[in-house]
């Protein structure tokens, strides 16, 4: 592989971690039955704090920490509104979006005294992979990656292995899939979705740091522009499955840095901007249509409520 | 079949295995059990009847840990024992099959029967371990399930197997099934009887609740008789009869309603010919079916559940599109047509899913009464609805029925399974279509309310209606139709005159070709793929 | 009540409002004019107020919200208040306006305009990324393409080719939901303009800039900065500047108004140095910025300068049409 | 119980709900300003003052018929359980047509207004419509397909606006200021308050009107409540769906058409994206839950929240970030709905004192 093709690799890695992050968030909670689309205003919020943490303390590594511990934190908002609570999951991630947008916004004003963008002289990031300079292909295209990007990668893949091999993974999966079920056998639902939602809050906090303290070490106001929502299309159309998700993650990063690419060559920008969404859209499409006939010709009565997001972030398809 | 030899009541002075005292529990205002005292002798089959909304259920899931008592107590082996969670139930050696199974349908039988108990090492679980568990509690009581099975590739009365599966697995003693028949065939409801008399033999307690006296008689030894939350009779199986145990119910003795027969048969209303669907993952092949059903007539489809019959009827009223073949009403072809010009060329359809299909749950009586009706006047007019009709209508046919409700803003939510039940049927009789095509009317009704379902339908046939009836109960097409015809791997096998159809004759013509229990690879669209 | 409200006193000494088209954070230009605002608001002993908008409806709003304060000078920044100040002024006749970096045409009497012509400099930056390129390769990281941005991507190149025919340019446009502030996309379009082999790349892209500057700190090549010096930004990676003096252009409309020379447009190029480099400053020298090394390029463009300014080398304006 | 009564004691704990919310976020707001060393009262009085002096009133009006618009649209499709988060792309699509008609199409004003707003609908509606048989047909949920079509639709008429329709010489990316002929009719001393505002109250009363008294509303109703029931009762649920989310996309699409057709009469890129009118108006339909005649009041307020944080920011120095951290707290505080829901479910249940 030359290295232009690794670079690009990089580039797609790079671009793809914090959504991964997020993303892989959101797929536990599908799996877990928690429809959640706050994932844009966690992952802002993971961004905000690590930066946060990073510039009073000193150290990344407790912007890292403090990210995740204050998302998971925040993530509670959805964990009792949506699950304890019943509340419409929509309603609440809807609030929580916008809450990040605005607290950080005011917390960035207020406390670190700065509008728009926070990156000043001096504010500690997160170290480069340097290690694997030199490296064959792992050197270029982790060399300039934190930790965080080839974390991402693997933890894609031991989630994967955790929800389909462990007895915990087992019942997640049952809880998301027949919640009455999983209460039968004694399987507390309520704690292993708030669980599920909060550990899903820290993963978009390390997605956040890995945005404001790896990608680029500044924060500014609204800097997660939309990932998060691309991280819920990926998680629709992975229906949840982690191994697809990064599958997803990588496709939509690739569709970005291709729309790069192709601005370069004289491309408009607005139209490489619709790119990703437009593929995104069309493999979803693509994706669940065959799933969709299947349902019909079962039963074509239930096949009209299958759109509906909560039987979308299901990998079976609902009896 | 029924292994009706009587275990005897426990050694006097043994504790029984399980014991309810004193249970009280309410929900906000409504008292759902009210000092209910029941004790459950080891080795016993016991049945917890009575009629709908009666607190069956409720106290069922009080023994199981999924309600707590606002009073009494729960004992087992004769020590109390405090049940906060299914858990703790679990834990006493207490076991419950729900009347909806809780199966997990994309897990396989093992991962389903070992599922919060599972075989692991190191957190990792042992899928190995867990095949061996199912092969083997399925050897010990007689039952033959594939461990690496999907579970939504089994048929209805497979599932069942793994619920109780899933409670052998936990070491339960007690074994709580709440109307574990209703969604059963006849062949797998023999099956299930077995199984329940070979564990009670192995020292299993096990109380059933159910509303067909005919399973009382059959598989039990001792009869708790639920009303109104309070016990109104204990029986011993042995020394009684179906009238005592309907009379102590429903508080009156029944008389079944019966089709009259022998009247005027009018001219054809419904009419199909040659109907023909493919198989479909989920869905039974229908194949080269025609019928005719007249005015004044009741012609009942009998088969084991998944032979087609839900096909077919969805191709009568229009939610299935056939392959080929027709389907005329009053000779009018009705190719093409959706399901809205059916409706108002006169097809009503009481569908066998009440709660996915036949109502809103969250919406009110009013406006579940209202579906259908609600683009002709009085409700519609000229592109306008008026609330109000809307609400007058739909008091008037709560008051016809007697539906029991609050009135008819509440939801359909709140009302029990058999006035719900009543509300799908006020709708449909509402307008006295010439084609009443009925799916299961009394699933899971208690037997008074089914009794008047029963004539209600039969009131459809003597005002001239024709009447399409698809049932998996025998008893039911016997009191109903006038002909009986039964599907088999979707397609029409027999086709009986009222007086032919007996119990032996259509038990048989419905499992001709294979065992009951698993009827055809058709159910379940050809098994695993 | 919002006169009682307005807080000027009725003490002698005057004030100005200064109403922004966008937030001030992270916007070099804006701060740099704020700043020019806050200079001559004490040398004349003005209050000053800032009124940040946020979109076109809340720039009419604070324009007509300034006017009801009654300052000495309504001060608008950027071509974004231009259809404000053209309607607003005629209204509100013995009000004094100030538009910087735009004029509205027709030009009302009491709105005085100031307007920079920065593509001469980045006609200059060009011509400095042509000389010193190895790759012949060079690119612009701006936040959207519109034709007012293009001032800092056309001139750019136009002024690499002269010196260096063979010289290609990749201008990228950041975009997405938030162009000015995603660093993180700034950061991964100035990563591929790296990975092209561009060793001289603009950054023109306000918030976004911060992840562009982190490639060119790690190496990916030399870069440019715009309206401020920005060469601390990835020290010992930043050639040079264009530089906007904004301030100064503020600072002295301000003052010529106060003392009774309203309307008419001042334009701020190169002759009037109002655009220039950071090459061209007296202390050029401590200014951190690797054209500090080169005396041979910069004396090449002051040479070039001077040709802009006589007219015998005459640059396009992109956003002219 | 009279129907009347029971509606009266099961009305009052859900009418309450908005106001508890309202409430929660006010002191959760003041509690935030005095963090930041400011005067609630004062703070509160800026916002007010901000978005409803006569001064300020003329823009808090535009902002309301924008954001009352943007409610509807959430609104409509929200009524049969579908969520419509694509209100910027149909916005800018209405906005992009209007503004299309009103540049190249000659003509009287009384041609052109209607024309222009026509044509803001049908885009706005069409954009919207496409999410229907991706929905019904594909499986795609209409929540996730609005939201990937906003991005590439906002970007086009963004690509539009810079080039083929941008004003010639204009360095701010904005089409030419549109013709006399299409600018609508403003209230007497007013520049913002509109025609379009009595355009926005009118779709608002036939919106009302459909829902409570036709059978479409009804239908909906119904579809919103359960597919499976819906389709056996011989609804078309990919015809409703198409319906209600034109309807959506046409009353986003005239909101665009609005905005362009008022002060300053063009359409500058962003311009109609950047306030957020979308989920401001996301958030008023949620705050009035299931009922649309609710709409004007919890627009009303979200447009204090957004248009008077600007002058709090102006006056009072407290970011204007802030008004968003109110609307997210009245949003977040709306999950007190569901307790209030159970309670009067419970009511409902303890006076039908079920039996079978
Ligand atoms: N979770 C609950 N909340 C409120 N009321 C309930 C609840 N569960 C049951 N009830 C009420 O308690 C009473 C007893 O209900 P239960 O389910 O025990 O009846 P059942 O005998 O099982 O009836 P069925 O024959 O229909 O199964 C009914 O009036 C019912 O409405
Ligand atoms: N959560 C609940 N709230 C209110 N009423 C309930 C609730 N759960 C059950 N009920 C009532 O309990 C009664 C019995 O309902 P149930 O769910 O037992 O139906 P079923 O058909 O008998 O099924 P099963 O016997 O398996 O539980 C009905 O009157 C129903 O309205
Ligand atoms: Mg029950
Ligand atoms: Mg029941």
């Amino acid at each position: 592989m030359d290295v232009l093709n690794l670079a690009f690799v990089a580039a797609v890695l790079t671009s793809a971690a914090p959504v991964l992050y997020a993303a892989l968030g959101g797929a536990l909670c599908g799996r877990a039955g928690v429809f959640n689309i706050a994932l844009e205003g966690q992952l802002l919020w993971g961004a905000f704090t690590a930066v946060a943490v990073s510039w009073w303390s000193g150290n990344p590594w407790l912007g890292v920490l403090a990210a995740v511990a204050a998302t998971a934190v925040f993530s509670l908002v959805l964990a009792v509104g949506a699950v304890a609570f019943r509340a419409d999951p929509i309603i609440v991630a809807v609030g929580m979006n916008l809450l990040a947008l605005g607290l950080t916004g005011f917390v960035m004003r207020e406390a670190l005294g700065a509008t728009g963008t926070f990156a000043p002289a001096g504010l500690p990031g997160l170290p480069d992979l340097d290690v694997l300079d030199g490296v064959p292909v792992l050197g270029p295209v982790l060399g300039r990656a934190t930790v965080l990007v080839p974390l991402a990668l693997v933890l894609a893949v031991v989630l994967s292995l955790w929800l389909a091999r462990t007895s915990i993974g087992l019942r997640l999966r049952g809880v998301g899939e027949h919640p009455e079920a999983a209460t039968s056998l004694g399987v507390p639902v309520t704690r292993y979705q708030m669980a599920t939602v909060v550990v899903a809050g820290a993963l978009c906090g390390l997605g956040g740091a890995q945005l404001s303290l790896g990608t680029v070490t500044a924060f500014t106001e609204n800097m997660t522009a939309g990932r998060g929502w691309v991280a819920v299309a990926a998680v629709m159309l992975a229906v949840s499955r982690p191994l697809w998700v990064l599958g997803a993650c990588l496709l939509f990063g690739a569709a970005e840095a291709w729309g790069f690419r192709l601005q370069g060559i004289g491309l408009p920008q607005q139209l490489t901007d619709a790119a990703p969404y437009l593929v995104t859209l069309v493999v979803l499409v693509l994706s669940r249509i065959r799933v969709r006939r299947r349902l019909r010709a079962a039963d074509p009565v239930a096949a009209e409520s299958a759109a509906h997001p909560e039987t979308a972030l299901h990998p079976e398809e609902p009896r | 079949m029924t292994g009706s030899t009587a275990v005897g009541s426990a050694a006097g002075g043994a504790p029984p295995a399980a014991e309810l005292r004193g249970i009280t529990k309410r929900f906000g205002p409504v008292l759902a059990v009210d000092g209910v005292d029941l004790a459950l002798e080891r080795g016993t089959v016991h049945a917890v009847v009575g009629e709908n909304g009666a607190g069956k259920s409720t106290l069922m899931s009080v023994l199981y840990g999924l309600h707590r008592p606002d009073a009494g107590q729960v004992l087992r082996d004769g020590r109390e024992v405090r049940l906060g969670s299914p858990l703790d139930a679990i834990a006493a050696g207490l076991g419950m099959v729900h009347q909806h199974f809780r199966l997990f349908g994309s897990l396989t039988v093992a991962e389903n029967v070992v599922y919060r108990a599972e075989p692991a090492r190191f957190g990792v679980l042992d899928r190995r371990a867990a095949q061996e568990r199912v092969a083997e509690l399925s050897a010990r009581i007689g039952l033959d399930v594939d461990p690496t099975a999907r579970v939504d590739t089994l048929p209805l009365g497979v599932r069942q197997r793994v619920e109780i599966l899933k409670a052998l697995h936990r070491r339960a003693e007690v074994l709580i099934l709440d109307e574990p028949t209703a969604v059963l065939t006849p062949g797998e409801v023999d099956s299930l009887f077995v199984v329940v008399r070979r564990m009670a033999e192995q020292g299993t307690t096990v109380a059933l609740v159910t509303h067909k006296v005919r399973e009382v008689l059959e598989v039990t030894d001792r009869v708790t008789v639920l009303r109104d939350g309070v016990v109104t009779a204990r029986l011993t199986t042995a020394q009684t009869t179906a009238g005592e145990i309907v009379e102590a119910m429903i508080g009156r003795g029944l008389v079944p309603a019966v089709n009259p027969r022998g009247a005027v048969r009018g001219d054809p209303v419904l009419e199909v010919d040659g109907l023909r669907m493919p198989a479909a993952p989920g869905a039974s092949r229908v194949q080269d079916v025609s019928l005719r059903v007249s005015a004044g007539e009741v012609v009942g489809i009998a088969g084991v559940s998944g032979n087609g019959q839900r096909e077919l009827v969805e191709a009568v009223v229009g939610l299935r599109r056939p392959e080929s073949g027709g389907v005329r009403l009053h000779g009018r072809d009705l190719a093409g047509l959706g399901v809205r010009e059916r409706r108002r060329l006169g097809i009503a359809y009481v569908p066998e899913d009440r709660q996915g299909m036949g109502t809103a749950a969250s919406l009110s009586v009013a406006d579940n009464l209202a579906l259908g009706h609600h683009r002709t006047p009085p409700i519609g007019r000229r592109g306008r609805l008026s609330p109000r009709a809307l609400r007058a209508q739909a008091a008037e046919l709560v008051r016809r029925l007697g539906v029991k409700t609050a009135g008819v803003a509440v939801p359909v939510s709140s009302l029990s399974g058999g006035n719900a039940q009543k509300v799908v049927l006020a709708r449909e009789l509402h307008h006295e279509a010439p084609l009443l095509v009925v799916e299961q009317p009394t699933q899971g009704v208690d037997v008074g309310a089914g009794e008047e379902i029963h004539r209600l339908l039969l009131d459809v046939r003597s005002r001239g209606g024709a009447v399409l009836l698809v049932s998996y109960e025998i008893t039911e097409l016997r009191a109903l139709a006038d002909r009986v015809l039964v599907m088999l791997d979707g397609a029409v096998t027999a086709e009986l005159d009222a007086a032919e159809a007996t119990e032996e004759v259509l038990g048989a013509a419905m499992v001709q070709a294979g065992r009951a229990g698993s009827p055809a690879g058709s159910a379940s669209g050809g098994g695993e793929r | 009540d919002s006169d009682s409200g307005g807080g000027d006193g009725g003490d002698s000494a005057g004030s100005i409002i200064v109403i922004t088209p966008n937030p001030v954070g992270g916007n070099n230009f804006l701060s740099l004019a704020i700043e020019g605002a806050e200079r001559v608001a004490e040398e004349r002993g003005l209050e000053l107020e800032v009124y940040e908008s946020t979109d076109p409806t809340s720039i009419q709003q604070n324009v007509e919200a300034a006017v009801r304060e009654q300052p000495d000078i309504v001060i608008g920044l950027t071509f974004s208040l231009q259809d404000a100040f053209a309607t607003v002024p005629v209204d509100n006749p013995d009000q004094q306006f100030l538009l910087v970096d735009g004029c509205p045409d027709p030009q009302p009497d009491n709105v005085t305009c100031a307007a920079f012509r920065e593509h001469e400099a980045t006609y200059l930056a060009g011509v400095e990324a042509g000389l010193l390129t190895e790759t012949g390769r060079i690119g612009v990281v701006a936040a959207l393409d519109t034709p007012f941005i293009r001032r800092w991507v056309d001139p750019f190149l136009a002024g690499a080719q002269s010196v260096n025919p063979a010289a290609t340019s990749t201008p990228l446009f950041v975009g997405g939901d938030n162009p000015f502030g995603d660093p993180a996309r700034g950061g991964a379009q100035a990563q591929v303009l790296a990975d092209g082999g561009a060793d001289q790349v603009l950054l023109a892209a306000s918030g976004s800039n911060v992840g562009a500057f982190e490639v060119a700190a790690a190496g990916g090549f030399q870069a440019y900065g715009v309206d401020v010096n920005e060469c601390a930004s990835a020290p010992g990676q930043v050639v040079d500047n264009v530089t906007k003096n904004v301030d100064v252009a503020l600072a002295e409309s301000v003052t010529a108004i106060l003392d009774g020379d309203t309307g008419g447009s001042q334009v701020y190029g190169l002759a009037e140095d109002g655009v220039g480099l950071t090459a061209f400053e007296d202390d050029v020298a401590d200014s951190g910025c690797l054209i500090a090394d080169r005396p041979d390029v910069i004396e090449q463009l002051e040479q070039i300068r001077q040709e802009i300014i006589d007219g015998t080398i005459t640059v396009d304006d992109p956003a002219a049409g | 119980m009279s129907a009347l009564g029971q509606r009266l004691r099961l009305g009052a704990p859900a009418a309450l709900v908005p106001l508890g919310a309202v409430a929660v976020a006010a002191a959760v707001g003041a509690g935030v300003m005095l963090a930041a060393g400011v005067n609630p009262l004062l703070g509160y009085e800026a916002m007010f003052r901000g978005a409803l002096s006569v001064s300020n009133i003329d823009f808090a009006v535009a902002g309301f018929t924008a954001i009352l618009a943007m409610s509807l649209a959430f609104a409509i499709p929200a009524r049969m359980g579908e969520y419509n988060l694509g209100g910027d792309g149909q916005l800018v699509a209405g906005g992009i047509a209007a503004a299309a008609v009103a540049l190249y199409v000659p003509g009287p004003a009384a041609l052109l207004l209607p024309l222009c707003v026509v044509a803001g609908m049908l885009a706005g509606g069409t954009l919207a419509s496409v999410s229907a048989p991706l929905s019904t047909r594909a499986g795609v949920p209409v929540i996730i397909s609005t939201l990937l079509l906003s991005t590439p639709a906002v970007a086009l008429t963004s690509y539009l606006v810079r080039f083929p329709m941008a004003q010639e010489g204009s360095p701010v990316p904005q089409t030419p200021r549109l013709p006399d002929a299409a600018h609508l009719p403003a209230f007497p001393g007013m520049s913002y308050t509109n025609a379009g505002l009595v355009l926005v109250l009118a779709v608002l009363l036939v919106t009302v009107y459909v829902d409570a008294r036709t059978p479409v509303g009804y239908e909906v109703r119904v579809a919103g409540a359960n597919r499976g029931f819906a389709a056996y009762g011989g609804l078309s649920v990919p015809r409703l769906t198409l319906g209600t989310l034109a309807a959506a996309g046409a009353v986003a699409g005239l909101a665009g058409a609005v905005i362009v057709m008022s002060q300053p009469f063009r359409f500058i890129d962003d311009a109609l994206t950047a306030p957020g009118y979308t989920f401001a108006g996301v958030a008023a339909a949620l705050l009035a839950g299931g009922r649309p005649a609710l709409l004007p009041v919890t627009a009303a307020l979200f447009t204090i929240l957004s248009v008077g944080s600007a002058g709090m920011e102006r006056d009072v120095d407290v970011p204007r970030q802030l008004g968003q951290v109110l609307q997210a707290v009245v949003i977040l505080v709306l999950a007190l709905r569901v307790l209030a829901t159970r309670w009067i479910a419970a009511r409902a249940r303890r006076a039908a004192g079920g039996r079978a």
